[in-house]
């Protein structure tokens, strides 16, 4: 699209300072930017670029220990320095926000329809009755079924695609001229995603506003954005055409950034092991149940599930949120008590099992945690954390004298010894995700468990902690339950597949084939979801699909 | 809250209706149910008595009865006036009275005075006016006395119930009442409204005023307040010796005193006191110089003008000022043989039994139970028995019910106490203490003492019983048992208009009598 | 007091933790459990308190201890079978509880009576204290949330601080001195003159709770009077509490002002004084309000000191002479009837908190 | 670890260098009268005219009791002719023995059980609950007064009175701890670096100790400081009620309060408002400190120093004062 009206939003020269304990943060080091009409502009970058920091500055949304340089122009009005009144009058009418949670992103104790009114009564004099008319008018547009009635449900009762489309709606019941969009659709599920995505996309066309979309998913860029802007330590390094950074990236960063992201290639990775050994772990209509509190019903989370993981292979679960893989990982580490069926993990019955009699098979077993930063002791070294399992199992009587041990296993995950000496807040959450790794490995165990292990971290960041975790596998030859909701990431990983759809298998084979070939309806729509990060062939897809 | 409004609301802004506001609690408005001065203030305005003491004088004389008099050695008769009545109408006849006795008797409550009438044989009614009263020992000369106190007030036998103590509200309701006053409106412990009672007949002159309502408080110092601000016409019982100091200031009030009963003494436990029988150095004459010791250096001026603000005066003997038969041993037996107190006598005392100084002495009070002010006496006795260096003092305070069970095994070597009479008579201040069986347990044990203080209470001539309470508490004096220190003046404090308030050895406040 | 307000983010994650998969029923039979758990608390509450009131001495020693000889005090402690097996006593003690009777006082008082009188006077002067940290707290605690970081905001936390280190009886004290004392301006102590206090006791079936009994007589002076007397106890008690209040409201404003979803409503353009009108008030107000449950079991102590300071005939002056007077009966039966009290509170609290919260209410 | 950060991580230090403008000058005057306090408890003897149950100077004269303040005694003289001025001074001492006394003990046994119960759960953690909450609904001053009777059968000297005062307010605060350190343990034990331990094997009292424990107890420097106010209150209260300590015994200022009432009623202000500024003084600056600390260990509470060059949002301010006071400027 090109610039030949007055852009939606021109930022000069921007610059954000924090006073932070730690003394000045500069957060945004002097960027400029412009977004047309009607236009969707990305920013993409690694975590802690300064993507929501600039997005904010837009609305003069941030705090006070913020200090801000530049010039934000919204429709002629420069927004840095601006009063309170002021400020207030442009927000909204001219400039509106998604933020990345929508159930903390909606007031619990208010009605939808009164926190959509909220806003329109904040700009002009709109009577009661007029608001909530034009409130039922915009939920049915943002495709919420019987708006009448459900203007007047609170938040909780619906679901998190919808609350998100709720939010949507708050911000175009005031007809902006801008929306900011801050990760709109990371704490959702892909098929939520895609409809969310699909929502966007008709708002600019419909009511021909800007958007200004930030995001860490290349899919959900390729699928959206007209333009992409790429930041990299509070600055800009690239701005392009979508496609055109997606065939031609300038910048260094950018094209790291994009041979990181993983695709769905399908893979062909055969297990190699011998087919007829004893499986490491053997689940045989598995049944997890969690007690109802105060009497409630128990909830089932997992019913009747089969598989096998067999020595040295790489299982990938994957399902939507709350489709119970932690809870299977948990149940395989017995933090999660299995209620009916069968779940055998090296040699122990999982179903009734004592603690006292798993714990020698505990040496076998190793965890790597979602987030690595809660999954370290805060008053631990990470040597004093490595050194953990190897003093419990009575491998060494003290830190200091597992100490050799945990300087191998630190350059095993590839970082340097003196990290052993830094406490966990002082290291980022890759060198975390590594050293975790480390304390799982530290025993030598056959069998893996991962759960989401690189949801939390950038997809750079990422790319590296799955070619390390591949690495490993290889040498060490560790069987493995690997976690994830990400596809692609089973792809590049996984020996089989394992599908799972409210606590029951929707399908389960060898990688290449689920993937590749689909049987069942809800795995197809889960691969049908997912955006490709490639704007072309995204286009393709999508027109295949209208 | 019950009673009949019968008289409506006039009277809240009636001009004669006297408030008196008390600090004092009723525990039970039942004579068989309760043994302590707030309830028997309050019994005595509005039941009647058989035989009472008139306004300042401690002689018994005929109060609702026409005569009453020993009629033999055994024997008790009294005659009642025909005609009489309760406040509610029911006649007032000699059945009531032997009702009243027997049912003290058979309910004997753990909280009653019953212990009181411990030489009541039994009780007789021949015809409707007389009573004959049956007594165990021969001429009970406190029997007569003991009719004037806590047992001595009379139920209407159709009101109250024969074994069990007759719950407040019932009374009230039965409007069963007989002396100067009924009670028309009841809140326990907070407000009682007293409306004269026209069917009273007794040794009192009906009530002067049109009525009375008693106020109770809990803490004296808003019984100050209340005082001073006007919210109570009279305060009695009990103001704190500054607050009296205080309010006589005050040109707009007057404040009214008269005998006390009350006294305050050091118990020492014969046992356990410094060379007491069971400690490892017995020796009874050392044990008796540190007593004459102690006795020696108590500054009782000092205490009653430093702690008590005069509220309470020195006392030297064990009979109190004002009894029939009252003298003042210790004042010359001990210290500079003027009430004054002498580190000279005492040290001589101690050197005479060969004894060290300084003598080591553990001295307990009770922080709780004789008022805030326990401590700075007690303090202040300390410092006086150790100014000299004649004392090591180890000076302990300890919570009353607690205190109570110690003193009686033994563990306190010397303690506070106080005593209230239960009735007017020197007796009262002598049996309980030093006969064989007497209250204090502290291991005092006098065949001499013993055997007088049985004879004088059977003495009918007036003049040989005195003389024969003089003998005891002379010998007392010598052994020391305990030693008194200060007893208790009665105040009351009043708007200046008030009249008719008379303090006396009854210590009772006879409501009937004020006016303003 | 401060406790309660670190205790406050726990409770005030409980209603919404609890909200769980909860539906339509399953908010009746949580209702219906948190009722069940009453008894439990009562029953614990009951059997200390009986316990600890054997062991510290007996009510015929308390009353006769200086004036009986050892001889005749065991007699009537015997009498009235104080000196039965523990065991024996306590069963006998439950026994008559379910069967409604709570005994009566050494004083021959029956307990339940002791309760109806006294405790209409422990909830009045509670009404008039919650009712000052009311009117104080909450306002002043949205101004400082409001004001926060400014000096108004330094000036309201100090006052709240001062009013929950200052002691209720020498906050009581200081009252007295100054509006009594000194100034003479309003009444020292009782909850109304003696001649009012009769006339309003003698309406038909009088409360107890002389506001009420004032009003209903219909003679202004009276009522007037009752007020006076309620001022200084309402205060030195309510002070207490708007303390409290202040800083609980203060910092659950402050909490919920940094929630996304008020960043979201500013993003909308809403007032800031909307903001922490409307959008920031009603979910601070949910974990307040179930600290206020806590507060009514303080608030009962505090009445302990209070009504002591100001001749307030209640049940906390009430259970501290009972207390020295060793009366079990009434002790354990005031006791009984205060943890019934918090028991309930904290239940309906606990209640309402689930039914404001409309993420509960379906 | 260089050695200035071991500094500045011990609890306090490490807080007020954070803390920045009003929230600083709070602290501060918290932790200047917390220091007043502890010097006065520690040099009251050479501090203080006289001694605590001093009724007479040197040369044997009898102070006169209920003076009004003078060069002689300071803050006058109290009805029972003891210095007032002196006895504030060794109350404080008496607050800070009970205060220590009374706080590590109930730390000791909260923190224990806490751990236990929000660890181990189950049956263990529910009676433990119900009896906390039970413990907890009870007013803590009548808790405190029956705990005072039967511990110290009465007695009132100095460390009998100490103890029992201590003892009870322990009684009263172990719930506390009791929850505090429960919901911590709770939350803690549901952390990823516990389980982590679990599934490595741990044993249950390695977990405990080595990784919840510490964590846990994190919030104590607070929860430390508001029992210490409270302990004073407490102290104050019980005396008040004549269930403390002795005037012979030590210098209690809810005692003296106690017996002020008179002089109250008689406008003698001074044997009042002298024990009762005291403990109020106290307890807010140990309050003041303790909510401080709270502040910032609570990110949201936190203020935190503004950027320091002026913005051209302040200039904008400055000229538009009314926007700057508009209600709720928040974050
Ligand atoms: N309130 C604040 N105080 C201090 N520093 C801040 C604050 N908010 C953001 N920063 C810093 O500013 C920088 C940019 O943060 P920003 O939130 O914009 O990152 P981001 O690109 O949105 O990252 P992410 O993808 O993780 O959301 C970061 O270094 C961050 O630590
Ligand atoms: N401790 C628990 N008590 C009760 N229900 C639970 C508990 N933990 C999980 N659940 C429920 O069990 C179901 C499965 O949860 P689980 O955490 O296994 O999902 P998941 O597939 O890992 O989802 P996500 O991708 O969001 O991590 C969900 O509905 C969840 O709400
Ligand atoms: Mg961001
Ligand atoms: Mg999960």
């Amino acid at each position: 699209m090109s610039t030949v009206t007055d852009p939606a939003v021109e930022i000069r020269d921007l610059q954000i300072t924090f006073a932070t304990d730690g003394g000045d943060v500069r957060a945004v080091t002097g960027i400029s930017l412009d977004v047309a009409p009607g236009e969707v502009l990305a920013i993409v970058g690694e975590s802690g670029s300064g993507k929501t920091v600039t997005a904010r500055s837009i609305l003069g949304l941030l705090p006070e220990t913020a200090r801000v340089g530049g010039a934000v122009i919204l429709n002629g009005t420069d927004v840095v320095g601006l009063s309170r009144e002021r400020l207030r009058a442009l927000r909204g009418p001219d400039a509106a926000m998604i933020f990345q949670e929508p159930m903390t992103a909606l007031n619990p104790v208010y009605t939808v329809g009164w926190q959509i009114s909220e806003g329109l009564r904040a700009h002009g004099d709109v009577s009661k009755k007029e608001a909530r008319a034009r409130a039922i008018e915009i939920l049915g547009k943002v495709g919420i079924p019987d708006p009448e009635t459900r203007i007047d449900h609170y938040p909780h009762q619906f679901s998190g695609g919808q609350k998100q489309r709720i939010v949507i709606a708050q911000a175009l019941a005031l007809n902006p001229s801008v929306i900011i969009a801050d990760e709109p659709t990371t704490a959702l599920d892909v098929t939520v995603q895609a409809e969310i995505l699909d929502l966007l996309r008709r708002a600019r066309s419909e009511f021909g506003t800007a958007i200004v979309l930030i995001t860490h998913n290349m899919g959900v860029v390729a699928d959206l954005a007209d333009r992409v802007a790429v930041m990299y330590h509070g600055d800009i390094v690239e701005t392009a055409p979508v496609r055109e950074l997606f065939a031609a990236p300038q910048h260094e960063y950018t094209q790291r950034l994009l041979a990181a992201v993983p695709r769905l290639e399908v893979a062909d990775r055969a297990y190699t092991g011998d087919p007829d050994a004893a499986p490491v772990v053997e689940a045989k209509g598995l049944e997890i149940e969690y007690p109802g509190r105060l009497g409630r019903k128990p909830f089932r989370a997992v019913g009747g599930v089969d598989f096998t993981i067999r020595p040295g292979e790489v299982l990938g679960l994957v399902g939507e949120s709350g489709s119970g893989k932690t809870t299977i990982g948990r149940a395989m580490a017995g933090l999660a008590p299995v209620t009916g069926g069968s779940l055998r993990v090296l040699g122990t019955e999982m179903n009734g099992m004592r603690e006292r009699e798993f714990r020698k098979a505990r040496r076998e077993l190793g965890f790597v945690f979602q987030d690595p930063a809660s999954s370290f002791n805060p008053m631990l070294t990470l040597a004093d954390a490595i050194a953990e399992p190897l003093i419990v199992h009575g491998e060494a009587s003290s830190p200091a004298d597992a100490r050799d041990r945990v300087d191998e296993l630190l350059e095993a995950v590839q970082l340097p010894k003196a990290f052993g000496d830094r406490f966990p807040h002082e290291l980022s959450g890759g060198q975390r995700q590594r050293a975790s790794l480390a304390r799982a490995l530290a025993l030598n165990p056959q069998l893996l468990i991962a759960d989401e292990p690189t949801s939390a971290l950038d997809v750079s960041v990422q790319a590296r902690v799955l070619e390390l975790f591949q690495e490993l596998q290889e040498r060490f030859g560790f069987a493995c339950l690997f976690i994830t909701h990400d596809l692609a990431v089973v792809d590049l990983l996984a020996h089989r597949v394992v599908v799972l759809h409210r606590g029951e298998i929707a399908e389960q084979g060898p990688t290449a084939q689920v993937l590749g070939d689909p049987q069942d309806d809800y795995t197809r729509r889960l691969i049908a979801s997912l955006p490709v990060p490639d704007p072309v062939e995204q286009a393709a897809r999508r027109a295949a699909r209208a | 809250a019950s009673g009949d409004g019968g008289n409506g609301g006039g009277d809240a802004g009636g001009d004669n209706t006297i408030l008196v506001g008390t600090t004092d609690s009723v525990t039970h408005l039942d004579p068989a149910g309760s043994y302590d001065n707030g309830s028997l203030t309050l019994q005595t305005q509005v039941f009647p008595y058989l035989v009472n003491t008139a306004e300042n004088s401690t002689e018994v004389v005929p109060d609702l009865a026409e005569t009453a008099e020993f009629t033999g050695p055994n024997e008790y008769t009294v005659t009642l006036p025909e005609g009489l009545k309760w406040a509610n109408g029911n006649d007032l006849t000699s059945s009531d009275v032997k009702f009243t006795f027997d049912r003290q008797l058979a309910i004997a409550d753990p909280n009653g005075p019953s212990s009181l009438l411990f030489n009541l044989e039994s009780v007789e009614a021949p015809d409707d006016t007389t009573v004959v009263f049956h007594l165990k020992s021969e001429n009970d000369q406190t029997f007569p006395m003991v009719l004037t106190s806590f047992p001595g007030a009379i139920v209407d036998e159709e009101s109250f119930a024969a074994d069990a103590v007759t719950p407040d509200e019932d009374i009230v309701e039965a409007n069963a009442f007989g002396g100067p006053y009924s009670i028309t409106d009841y809140t326990f412990n907070e407000l009682v409204e007293l409306t004269p009672n026209e069917n009273y007949q007794g040794l009192h002159e009906p009530a002067a005023n049109d009525g009375v309502i008693i106020n109770y408080y809990a803490e004296s110092s808003n019984l100050k307040l209340a005082v001073q601000e006007g919210e109570v016409d009279v305060a009695y019982r009990s103001l704190s010796a500054s607050d009296v100091a205080d309010l006589s200031a005050d040109e707009n009030l007057a404040v009214h005193d008269g005998p006390g009963g009350e006294i305050r003494y050091i118990v020492f436990n014969f046992n356990t006191q410094p060379y007491g029988a069971s400690t490892d150095e017995a020796d009874p004459a050392k044990a008796l110089a540190v007593r004459q010791a102690v006795a020696s250096l108590i500054d009782r001026e000092a205490l009653s003008e430093d702690v008590y603000d005069g509220t309470y005066t020195p006392l030297y003997s064990y009979v109190p000022q004002g009894f029939a038969g009252a003298i003042e041993p210790l004042k010359d037996m001990y210290g500079d043989g003027d009430g004054g107190p002498s580190a000279e006598a005492a040290a001589q005392f101690l050197a005479d039994a060969g004894i060290e100084t300084p003598v080591p002495l553990a001295l307990q009070y009770s922080p709780d139970h004789y008022g805030p002010s326990s401590a700075d006496e007690y303090a202040m006795i300390e410092q006086q028995l150790e100014a000299d260096g004649l004392f090591d003092v180890t000076l302990a305070g300890t919570e009353w019910v607690q205190y109570s069970d110690d003193r009686v095994n033994d563990v306190y070597p010397a303690y506070q106490l106080g005593w209230f009479p239960d009735y007017s008579d020197a007796d009262n201040y002598l049996t309980p203490f030093f006969l064989q069986e007497n209250f204090l347990v502290n291991h005092y044990d006098d065949q001499e003492v013993n055997d007088l203080i049985l004879q004088q209470a059977s003495t009918p001539d007036t003049a040989e019983r005195e003389a024969l309470i003089e003998q005891i508490q002379t010998l007392v004096a010598e052994d020391l048992s305990t030693v008194p220190y200060l007893q208790g003046a009665q105040v009351a404090v009043s708007a200046a208009d008030v009249e008719g308030i008379v303090l006396d050895a009854s210590f009772k406040l006879r409501m009937a009598s004020l006016t303003r | 007091m401060a406790d309660t307000a670190t205790a406050a983010p726990e409770t005030a994650a409980s209603p919404a933790a609890r909200k769980g998969a909860r539906g339509g029923s399953s908010l009746w039979r949580y209702v219906l459990i948190r009722f069940l758990l009453i008894f439990p608390t009562i029953f614990i509450l009951v059997t200390t308190v009986f316990l600890m009131m054997r062991v510290t001495g007996d009510p015929i020693t308390a009353a006769l201890g200086g004036q009986l000889t050892p001889a005749q005090l065991e007699e009537r402690i015997e009498a009235a079978g104080y000196n039965r097996p523990l065991i024996v006593q306590y069963l006998e003690y439950i026994g008559q509880i379910f069967t409604g009777d709570f005994g009566t006082t050494i004083d021959g008082q029956p307990v339940v009576g002791v309760l109806l009188r006294y405790g209409g006077a422990t909830l009045e002067l509670a009404f008039y204290a919650l009712i000052v940290a009311f009117v104080v707290g909450i306002p002043l605690g949205m101004l400082a949330a409001a004001l926060r970081d400014r000096w108004g905001d330094a000036v309201l936390r100090v006052f709240a601080i001062l009013c929950y280190a200052t002691p209720v009886f020498f906050a009581g004290l200081i009252l007295k001195l100054v509006f009594s004392v000194w100034l003479g301006v309003l009444p020292s102590s009782g909850r109304a003159s003696p001649r009012v206090e009769l006339q309003i006791g003698r309406i038909d079936n009088p409360t107890g709770i002389y506001t009420i009994d004032a009003i209903r007589t219909g003679n202004p002076a009276y009522l007037i009077d009752v007020l006076q007397h309620a001022i200084m106890p309402g205060i030195a008690l309510g002070l207490l509490t708007a303390g409290v209040f202040l800083r609980l409201v203060r910092t659950n404003v402050i909490g919920t002002l940094a929630m996304p979803y008020i960043d979201a409503a500013r993003s909308r353009g809403v007032s800031e004084y909307r903001l922490v009108r409307k959008h920031a008030y009603k979910p601070a107000l949910i974990p307040i309000i179930t600290v206020i449950g806590l507060q009514i079991a303080m608030l009962l102590g505090g009445a302990v000191l209070t009504e002591t300071t100001f001749e307030w005939m209640g049940l906390g002056y009430q259970l501290s002479e009972y207390l020295k007077a060793r009366d079990y009966v009434a002790v354990q039966g005031i006791v009984a009837l205060l943890a019934v009290i918090v028991a309930l509170t904290n239940f309906i609290v606990d209640i309402i908190a689930a039914f404001i919260d409309p993420r509960v209410r379906y | 670890m260089s050695k200035p950060s071991i500094w500045t991580r011990l609890p306090i230090v490490h807080q007020y260098r954070q803390s920045v403008g009003l929230q600083r000058g709070m602290l501060t005057a918290g932790l200047v009268i917390c220091a007043i306090f502890v010097l006065a408890a520690l040099l009251a003897p050479i501090l203080a005219p006289y001694s605590y149950n001093q009724l007479s100077d040197g040369a044997g004269e009898t102070f006169t009791p209920r003076q009004a303040p003078s060069a002689e005694h300071l803050w006058g003289t109290t009805i029972a002719g003891y210095d007032v001025f002196s006895r504030v001074l060794w109350g404080s001492r008496t607050a800070f023995l009970v205060i220590i006394v009374s706080v590590l003990m109930s730390m000791f046994l909260g923190i224990l059980l806490g751990l236990i119960s929000g660890y181990i759960g189950g049956w263990l953690d529910r009676v433990l609950v119900v009896i906390a909450d039970a413990v907890y609904a009870f007013p803590s001053l009548l808790l405190a007064i029956v705990s005072a009777i039967i511990i110290s059968r009465g007695q009132s000297g100095l460390w009998a009175g100490i103890f029992a005062t201590a003892i009870s307010i322990t009684v009263v605060f172990i719930p506390q701890y009791f929850r505090v350190i429960r919901a911590e343990t709770v939350r803690i034990k549901s952390e990823a670096f516990v389980e982590a331990a679990q599934v490595m094997g741990a044993s249950t009292w390695r977990v405990m100790l080595r990784h919840v424990y510490r964590n846990a107890t994190r919030t104590l420097p607070l929860v430390f400081t508001l029992n210490a106010s409270e302990a004073i209150l407490t102290l104050a209260g019980l005396g008040f009620l004549g269930f403390g300590i002795e005037p012979s015994a030590a210098a209690e200022w809810g005692y003296d309060l106690n017996r002020a009432i008179e002089d109250v009623t008689a406008g003698r202000w001074w044997t009042a408002v002298f024990p009762g500024v005291a403990i109020v003084l106290v307890v807010m600056g140990i309050t003041l400190v303790g909510e401080s600390l709270n502040d910032l260990a609570d990110p949201r509470l936190r203020t935190r120093r503004r950027a320091a060059a002026a913005t051209p949002a302040d200039a904008v301010a400055a000229t538009t004062p009314a926007a700057r006071n508009e209600i709720g400027e928040t974050e």
